[in-house]
């Protein structure tokens, strides 16, 4: 077990140590050999990690920072909670880092590329396994770096290397409230052992306990896109669709939800925090669903639904409902690589072009694209019997089981967010798909854009199946109870904690049929918008002047403008002022005017040499009279 | 007067005969071997000094050639011989000659070694007169440039008042005791109550009178002049010998008398004055020897301070501190004299680059500044934390902070040479004056006096505080 | 055994010694070059040796505990100041710094200078005397000699190699630096003095000295002049501003021993002298302390946003990362004690390295203006690559060097200034900020202006990847290096 | 002694202020300078020789004989270097010499 | 009686030296100054210093006045109308200045224990042996002043 353990670690590492050090003077396909293999050989041990599993195991490889008490030593620790991540991320890592080799087939960058990717998987799987919190923030800090690195891949656009830009700082506000959690616990508990911790949580006054969680919480907001800090990941977009797929889709972005399961013993015990936690996954999904509605960038669009999902997930957690958000998390990370792979390769095929108002009749033209990527929408939008809707389903049975007001009005909100999610989800597949090729010929196309799509490599789209039997089979890892249980509430049982109370089997079908209902009821508005003709006037609808509302949620609810004027614009400002004021102006200023007054007090007491001696004879009697005079005086 | 009394001031006969064997020779055969004869003269009495133990001290003659004296004596004469050395070629540049400045040299040593051994208070005065009266004439010897005249003027005007208060003030001592010589005097200034007006009286005189000589603020107007107009090698000597009789004189008063009140705050008002009038009033100064004419105020600002702080070991301090002094002011105004080629170097500007076009001097130049800014490894810096030691033992904290702070802004100045001899590169061509053998030699001295004094200060200290057992 | 000779000795002077012998070959610059690295690469190999063999030996006869070697000379009697050099796991690990950031500073002017170049070879070394010395001395008289001299030929090599307002920099380095340390002179006779007064000896010695009883107003006044000393060399906010001039006119060696070791000494000395003395008033400074640490980490990193030279960025960072240390130390907690030694050597690594690379970025363009870079990973991917490991580690990834020491720093001062930790934090985000738009602005995008732009040369390549790997070790196991600190900082913070 | 000694102290000192204001005021003319220099050391003398009266011992006379000589040397000295200057600058305003200054 | 004497002359020297220090002609201030010194010569005398009151009148009063004058007359500044005497502001500090020191002065003389002792006379012989055997190195010290200013007069008058 501790070989494989580490090799899951060590492969990756290995291959971006590789591709760092000789990738240049490797030929190409030794190159992305290596990617790969390395990631499909940690999965390999994921395997037979996973067949050997039987009880949590820790395995110390080596000590890290050790000071007196505070011990954070490279220490991977497997149990049902990772055991279930690190199998969906080396698979769907592997699968992603096969279709780049298609995607990227093109670009010169490409060493930089794979040991970005590889060097992602081993923070991603250092973040996973970690067993102290240290460890878990070096993966959680690693991915951050890997993932700047990878939107702003295509560093030549200054809006791509923004974007990384912006990623980063966003996410590292998080990382600052994860930080102090961290430095908290280390001093409530003198340990930094996540077991640990978890273990001795009970111990605290509930105030504390409030206090971490809500660091954790902010921690996640970052990293996962939750409202606050979501504005970074539909800018994220801009990096290469295989990275987008994998880590702001699939694996990264759910780092949050992870982190908070993790700490769930913990947290918990904290009704407040639990509650803080669910609502802001419920604003998070509302507000990504509607700005999702808005949408003209595929990618972006996406990007939103991701904030939404994982909204939910984070719902979840705050519900008490750690498999639950769990499972969704899994077949969220199928379905949505899925669809971010198909919309590579739409994107592939539409030369670069990336507004779905532009598109059109791809649904004939790219079939091999077009049906996984319908199932990856299905399982998005909920519609009954796929994965998505069982796993978006046991959230939203988990929230309304919680009862109370506050539950209840998250569970209403999750509906209309699951409405919202079918609406925008198919209003993305019409516009992409429906309609005819030949759009262009009313004259919405620019003229530069050909009309025929480009030629989709057979990899690319070869890989989108399994993703789709997956995203679309989901379900059964985790079957409602009244269709005989399910098997990861089982197996994730020991960290649930004091879970949902199990709901009767027909009180879950009943909800599982209002989710159900509204799916449909979103898919129909839909259709009834965007289907057959009045696609057309849509697309001429938007061509025009956008009404608020729409340009409202298509610039996110304004976030941007907002943060820039309270935080950015302020904070180059002062940056100024700070140094030409302060620093100069006033710290250094004053010294060197201080500097300057002694050089002119100096030249006055210079000028008392006047060069006429009798000044001087002056002088002198006047010392003689000063300590004749004080003598005297001291005399008497 | 018997032979023994005669042996026992032998270093003071030497330098007699040295100066008027000179002075003859000077007759016979101008200007061949002056410089070679004063140099052997002042390092044999130097050597007689450091080597011969006298019997007994001979009080009767009013001289007394106690270790303190003869460590003095010892001391000037090796500076004189530096001087002399530095000068012979300078001298030949500028076109000093004769035969009179060699011998001029030799009575002021003489007269420095009568001061360090009085114990009376009528030698005592002859012998800073017949020093200070060497120097007026040693300023004003230059006849090329009309400055160096000048300069003897206005030091032989203000000499000569001071030398009247110093005259008036022993007068009134003697008044008040009946006896010229200084250890009874001096007991009985503080043996009632709060001083014997009288004898306060005249030592405020004397005080008044030496403050010049030191170049103590507010007595202090004529240093920058005198230092620019005269010869650097002159300089050389004013700044380092003739201040150091004049603390030599406090010396043989201070410690007799112990420090009372009455003496502390004058002093402690005239050592104040002189730290932060004299560092900065150089502070922007354009000229080097100006610069370092302030600085020397400013220096003997803190010889003032360990003075004051006799009782804490300041006396040691201050004796270990003329010494430092005197190896850097030499290695100062030494690589000046040996730079000049022609007219000397006023200006700050004429150094520029000369660190890289002379290496050597302006080497020993950087050493002097860095040594006077009291950075170590320099005598200049353990000199100063002998001083500051002193004078927190005696509890003068806020003198020796006062001086701490202006020691800081002083660091400017010096820094200013500095950069001018390596930060700014030489315009046009380089005129300065290559050394010579002897001028090479005694910077060498000064510079090697300089880190010696630097890094193991503790023989010299342990010696210095001997005399003043 | 060679454990007898006086290995603390030779180690202080060695560098000396090298510099000595450059003097006969003046002219001949090559081989001064060879020379010059030969004697740092000498100094590096016997402090490694050292480090390797010390913790095996025994304790040394005389010598106070967790000293590995000590020597003790008499020196200046009368005034009971002795040469004594001890070295323990913290000076050990300045020691190797000390040696690592010579040899560092000697390569990267292999062909940055091409004048005067003995001269500056001959500083350099001679200031890693000096900085060794102060170091590894024990006796305060000692060590304030050393304090010293280590700054002369600092003020040397900004004033005529530097850039810019190179006089106005070195003299404002060295005014400013000794302005604090004149002070601490007073402070140090008056220690001498009290404890002079109460055990009837007078001595300079540390060991002894600790001992000193002192009324609260005394050792209050005594630490605050100890403290301005090391607070302008560290710097602590706000008597930084010597730093930015300075290190923007260095040549790119001079930036390097600023960055890599100058601002050390100043922590060092409180860690070794400061608190150790007054113990009382330090703590009752602490508060005064940990705040200007935090405004200096903030402010620091914010300031250094707004700069448009990215020497002087990077100077400006020197002082937000000096801050964690500074506040690790006002903590004094066994475990910020060592993560602040530790982020000593992080910063002195990963600012040297940042440093170097602007050097030679400034070597081939000329101008170290942000904004006449651009796209630079497309030109030169080499440079690039080491810029952002480097930028990296400065924005405190972990898994790199700087997050070690101030993640350590950071949980070790919680316990003590829980608020000001949480301010630290903040201060954490912002060094990504600047970090990344320096990148951003040199690597990414597309060039600017045409510059002249080669990647590095095999020198340039071997001292970075050097510097890289150290950063990388420090960063993923620097459990030996707090291993060696762990029984100082122990004796220090009085937990064993 | 025929006054007590405070009288002569007294004359002396009066002596002493003419002969420094005499210094300090004449700053027209280095001639009046060095005669006000004369007066203060005749007064010195004057104390010497009360004094010697005072207490009965000659030093104080050998004090104020020697004064003696050492004006004659010093004004020969001064004298020779007013003429030298004399020469060049055609002054003896003792103000007019202040080409050093600063 | 002598007393009585005493103060006359006191009353002479102290008027006389008023007179000589302001006077505008330097050849007139001499003048005044003869007659203060031989006033204070006659003092000496009177205080038991006949010596020093014989060289007071040779050496002052006949050797230096007369080479002021000589210089007076060979640098031609004999000429009353060029003579300028020192206007207010010259006056003003220096009195002041100098009321301070005598003021001080005063105070402090007035604090002196007057001394009992009223010393035994002494002759010409104490002088001599007194200047001779126990100040000998004084004379030595003077006379080689004397040669130097005699050299350094002799190298400033010496024409280039």
């Amino acid at each position: 077990m501790n070989t494989y353990l580490s090799l899951i670690l060590l492969f990756p590492l290995a291959g971006a140590i590789v591709n760092a050090l000789f990738g240049r003077r490797l030929p190409r396909r030794v190159v992305e050999g290596i990617a790969c293999g390395v990631v499909w050989g940690a999965f390999v041990c994921t395997l037979l990690a996973f067949v050997d599993y039987r009880a949590p195991v820790r395995v110390e490889l080596f000590s890290w920072l050790a000071a007196f008490d505070l011990r954070a030593p490279v220490t991977l620790y497997l149990d049902p909670l990772s055991l279930v991540m690190v199998p969906m991320i080396t698979f769907v890592c592997g699968l992603i880092h096969v279709y780049s080799v298609a995607y990227m087939a093109g670009d010169e960058g490409y060493v930089r590329f794979f040991f970005l990717l590889n060097l992602f998987v081993f923070a991603m799987l250092t973040l996973v396994l970690a067993e102290n919190l240290p460890l878990l923030y070096l993966g959680w800090e690693g991915v951050g770096f890997c993932s700047y690195a990878l939107i702003g891949f295509w560093y030549r656009e200054e809006k791509n290397a923004t974007a990384g830009r912006k990623a980063f700082i966003v996410t590292r506000v998080g990382d600052v409230a994860l930080g102090v959690a961290v430095v908290w616990m280390f001093r409530l508990f003198e340990s930094l052992s996540i077991v640990e911790i978890n273990r001795m949580g009970s111990i605290l006054p509930a105030g504390v306990v409030t206090g971490l969680g809500l660091l954790l919480l902010v921690g996640a907001m970052g990293k996962s896109a939750q409202v606050p800090l979501m504005v970074w990941l539909p800018d994220a977009m801009a990096g290469p669709t295989p990275v987008s797929a994998l880590i702001h889709a699939a694996t990264m972005v759910t780092a949050g939800v992870y982190l908070l399961a993790r700490m769930y013993p913990l947290i918990g015990a904290s009704t407040v925090a639990t509650a803080a936690i669910a609502v802001t996954g419920g604003a998070t999904a509302f507000y990504a669903a509607t700005c999702a509605l808005a949408q003209r960038d595929l990618k972006r669009a996406l990007a939103y639904s991701t904030i939404s999902q994982i909204g939910y997930m984070v719902l979840g957690v705050g519900a008490g409902a750690i498999a639950a958000a769990t499972f969704h998390l899994l077949v969220h990370a199928f379905f949505k690589a899925l669809l971010f792979l198909g919309a590579g390769c739409v994107i592939a095929a539409m030369h670069h072009e990336q507004d779905i108002f532009k598109m059109g009749g791809l649904g004939k033209q790219l079939p091999l694209t077009f049906w996984p990527f319908l199932a990856g929408a299905a399982c998005l939008a909920g519609l009954p019997l796929t994965g998505g809707f069982f796993s978006k389903d046991s959230i939203l049975a988990a929230v309304w089981q919680k009862g109370g007001a506050l539950y209840g009005g998250l569970y209403l909100l999750g509906l209309l967010t699951a409405l919202l999610t079918s609406v925008y989800t198919f209003r993305m597949i019409y516009l992409v798909f429906g309609g005819n090729a030949d759009a262009g010929a009313h004259g919405m196309r620019p003229e530069r854009t050909p009309s025929a799509p480009a030629k989709v490599p057979a990899v690319m789209e070869a890989i989108l199946l399994p993703l789709a039997l997956l995203g679309l089979c989901g379900g059964i890892l985790n079957l409602p109870a009244y269709l005989g249980g399910g098997w990861l509430d089982r197996f994730l049982a020991p960290l649930a904690g004091q879970g949902a109370a199990e709901a009767t089997a027909s009180f879950e079908l009943l909800l599982q049929a209002i989710a159900g209902v509204l799916a449909l009821a979103g898919l129909a508005i839909a259709h009834y918008r965007y289907g057959g003709k009045r696609r057309q006037e849509r697309i001429a609808a938007a061509a025009g002047p956008m009404p608020g509302a729409v340009a409202f949620f298509l610039n996110g609810w304004r976030f941007d403008d907002l943060y820039r004027t309270i935080f950015i614009r302020p904070y180059e400002a002062l940056a100024r002022i700070l140094w030409e004021r302060v620093d100069e102006g006033v710290i250094d200023d004053s010294l060197d005017r201080l500097a300057s007054s002694l050089g002119k007090t100096g030249e006055g007491i210079g000028n008392w040499t006047t060069g006429r001696v009798s000044v001087y004879l002056l002088s002198l009697a006047a010392g003689l009279a000063l300590i004749i005079a004080y003598l005297a005086w001291f005399v008497f | 007067m018997t032979i023994a009394d005669i042996w026992s001031i032998m270093p003071l006969l030497i330098l007699a005969c040295g100066a008027l064997t000179v002075l003859l020779l000077g007759a016979v055969a101008p200007g061949r071997y002056s410089t070679a004869i004063g140099v052997v003269t002042l390092v044999g009495a130097a050597l007689w000094c450091l080597q011969h133990t006298p019997e007994a001290a001979v009080p009767t003659l009013g001289v007394a050639l106690t270790p303190f004296a003869r460590f003095f004596t010892a001391l000037f004469s090796l500076t004189a011989a530096v001087v002399l050395l530095l000068s012979r070629d300078y001298n030949e540049r500028r076109g000093i000659r004769g035969e009179e400045y060699p011998a001029t040299v030799l009575f002021a040593v003489f007269g420095m070694g009568v001061l360090s051994a009085s114990t009376n208070f009528l030698p005592l005065f002859l012998g800073l007169e017949g020093l200070t009266f060497a120097f007026y004439f040693l300023v004003a010897i230059d006849r090329e440039r009309p400055e160096s005249g000048e300069a003897g003027l206005k030091y032989l005007l203000m000499g000569a008042v001071a030398a009247a208060f110093t005259a008036f003030g022993i007068a009134l001592i003697y008044a008040g005791t009946g006896a010229l010589d200084v250890a009874p005097a001096m007991h009985a200034l503080f043996r009632e109550g709060k001083g014997n007006p009288l004898l306060l009286a005249g030592l405020g005189f004397l005080l008044a009178g030496v403050a010049f000589k030191i170049s103590l603020v507010p007595a202090h107007l004529w240093t920058p002049d005198v230092y620019q107009g005269a010869p650097a090698p002159v300089v050389a000597f004013l700044s380092t010998a003739s201040k150091g009789a004049a603390v030599v004189f406090l010396l043989l008063l201070l410690p007799a008398a112990g420090m009372g009140e009455a003496l502390r705050i004058p002093l402690w008002g005239l050592s104040l004055l002189s730290m932060v009038v004299g560092n900065l009033a150089a502070l922007l100064q354009k000229n080097l020897k100006r610069m370092l004419a302030y600085s020397a105020i400013a220096q003997m600002g803190y010889v003032t301070l360990a003075l004051l702080s006799g009782d804490g070991g300041g006396y040691g301090a201050a004796a270990f501190y003329v010494v430092a002094y005197t190896a850097m002011n030499l290695a100062a105004f030494g690589a000046v004299a040996s730079l000049t080629e022609g007219e000397e170097f006023g200006d700050m500007e004429d150094y520029r680059g000369l660190g890289f076009e002379r290496p050597f001097q302006g080497g020993v130049l950087a050493l002097a500044m860095f040594a006077l800014a009291g950075i170590p490894p320099t005598a200049g810096f353990t000199g100063k934390f002998f001083i500051f030691a002193a004078a927190l033992r005696r509890g003068e904290i806020v003198l020796a902070v006062i001086g701490i702070l202006t020691a800081v802004v002083s660091v400017y100045y010096y820094l200013r040479v500095v950069v001018n001899l390596y930060m700014r590169p030489a315009e046009g061509e380089v005129v300065a004056a290559r050394g010579t053998l002897p001028e090479t030699v005694s910077l060498a001295a000064a510079a090697v006096v300089i880190l010696v004094l630097g890094i193991f200060p503790g023989p010299l200290m342990e010696f210095v505080i001997s005399l003043f057992r | 055994m060679l454990t007898t000779l006086p290995l603390l000795t030779i180690l202080i002077f060695l560098p000396l010694a090298g510099a000595l012998c450059l003097v006969p070959l003046w002219h001949r610059e090559e081989r001064v070059r060879r020379l010059a690295l030969g004697a740092g690469l000498a100094e590096l190999a016997l402090t490694g040796w050292l480090a390797l063999a010390a913790p095996g030996l025994p304790q040394v006869q005389g010598a106070p505990a967790g000293f590995f070697f000590w020597e003790d000379l008499p020196w200046i009697g009368r005034f009971g100041i002795r040469y004594t050099v001890g070295m323990d796991g913290i000076s050990l690990l300045m020691a190797l710094l000390t040696a690592f950031v010579t040899v560092i500073a000697l390569a990267v002017s292999w062909n940055a200078v091409k004048e005067r170049v003995a001269l500056h070879y001959l500083l350099i070394l001679v200031m890693a005397s000096g900085i060794m010395g102060v170091f590894l001395s024990l006796d305060l008289f000692l060590f304030y000699l050393f304090w010293e001299v280590m700054l002369v030929p600092m003020f040397f090599l900004i004033g005529i190699w530097g850039h810019g307002r190179r006089i106005y920099s070195a003299v404002k380095f060295f005014l400013y630096t000794l302005a604090g340390s004149l002070l601490m002179l007073l402070a140090i006779i008056g220690v001498y003095l009290i404890h002079g007064t109460q055990a009837g000896s007078y001595t300079f010695a540390l060991p002894a000295l600790v001992h000193t009883q002192m009324a609260p107003r005394t050792a209050g006044w005594l630490f605050a002049a100890f403290l301005l000393a090391f607070a302008i060399k560290v710097p602590v906010f706000p008597l930084h501003t010597w730093l930015p001039d300075a290190h923007t006119d260095a040549p790119t060696a001079g930036s390097v021993i600023l960055a890599g070791l100058l601002l050390k000494t100043g922590a060092y000395g409180i860690i070794r002298f400061g608190y150790p003395l007054f113990p009382a008033a330090a703590a009752s400074f602490a508060p005064l302390l940990t705040v200007l640490a935090v405004t200096g980490i903030v402010y620091g990193s914010w300031v250094a946003y707004a700069q448009a030279d990215m020497k002087r960025l990077v100077a400006y960072s020197s002082v937000g990362h000096m801050g964690f240390v500074a506040l690790g130390i006002a903590a004094w907690t066994p475990v910020s004690l060592s993560g602040s030694v530790l982020q000593m050597v992080n910063h002195g690594v990963t600012t040297g390295a940042l440093f170097a690379l602007v050097g030679m970025l400034d070597e081939r363009a000329e101008t170290r203006e942000i904004e006449a870079f651009g796209g630079l990973w497309g030109k030169v991917p080499l440079f690039s690559a080491f810029f952002l490991l480097f930028s990296m580690a400065s924005a405190g990834l972990p898994g790199l060097n700087n997050f070690a020491g101030e993640f350590t720093v950071l949980a070790g001062s919680f316990r003590v200034f829980p608020l000001a930790v949480v301010l630290a934090f903040v201060g954490i985000i912002l060094p990504l900020v600047y970090t990344i738009k320096l990148v951003q602005q040199l690597l990414f995008v597309t060039e600017r202006r045409p510059l002249p732009m080669s990647d590095l040369s095999w020198r340039e390549g071997g001292i970075l990847a050097l510097l890289a790997v150290t950063a990388i070790y420090l960063g993923v196991h620097p459990a030996p290096f707090l291993d060696l600190v762990k029984v100082p900082v122990g004796l220090l913070t009085g937990t064993h | 002694m025929i006054v007590p000694l405070a009288h002569v102290l007294i004359l002396a000192v009066i002596l002493f202020i003419l002969g420094l204001v005499c210094v300090l005021v004449w700053r027209a003319n280095l001639i009046m300078i060095l005669i006000g220099i004369e007066i203060m050391l005749n007064a010195a003398m004057l104390v010497f020789v009360g004094a010697a009266g005072q207490w009965g011992v000659a030093d104080g006379q050998v004090f104020a004989l020697m004064i003696m000589a050492i004006t004659s040397a010093e004004v020969s000295l001064a004298l020779a270097l007013v003429v030298y200057l004399h020469r060049r600058r055609r002054t003896v305003n003792a103000d007019e010499f202040n080409s050093l200054r600063g | 009686m002598e007393a009585i004497i005493f103060y006359i002359l006191a009353a002479v020297t102290v008027i006389a030296t008023l007179f000589a220090i302001t006077e505008k002609h330097a050849v007139h201030a001499i003048v005044y100054l003869v007659t203060s010194f031989f006033a204070l010569a006659v003092i000496f005398y009177l205080l038991g210093a006949p010596l020093v009151a014989v060289f007071e009148v040779i050496i002052y009063a006949g050797a230096i006045m007369v080479l002021f004058l000589f210089v007076i007359m060979m640098l031609d500044l004999g000429h009353p109308e060029k003579a300028k005497r020192p206007g207010g502001r010259d006056w003003w500090p220096a009195l002041l200045l100098c009321a301070i020191t005598l003021g001080a002065a005063f105070s402090l003389f007035g604090a002196h224990p007057s001394a009992a002792a009223a010393g035994a006379s002494f002759g010409i012989r104490d002088f001599a042996a007194t200047l001779f055997q126990r100040y000998g190195i004084a004379v030595e010290v003077i006379s080689m002043q004397l040669l130097f200013a005699l050299v350094g007069a002799l190298y400033l008058g010496r024409r280039r």
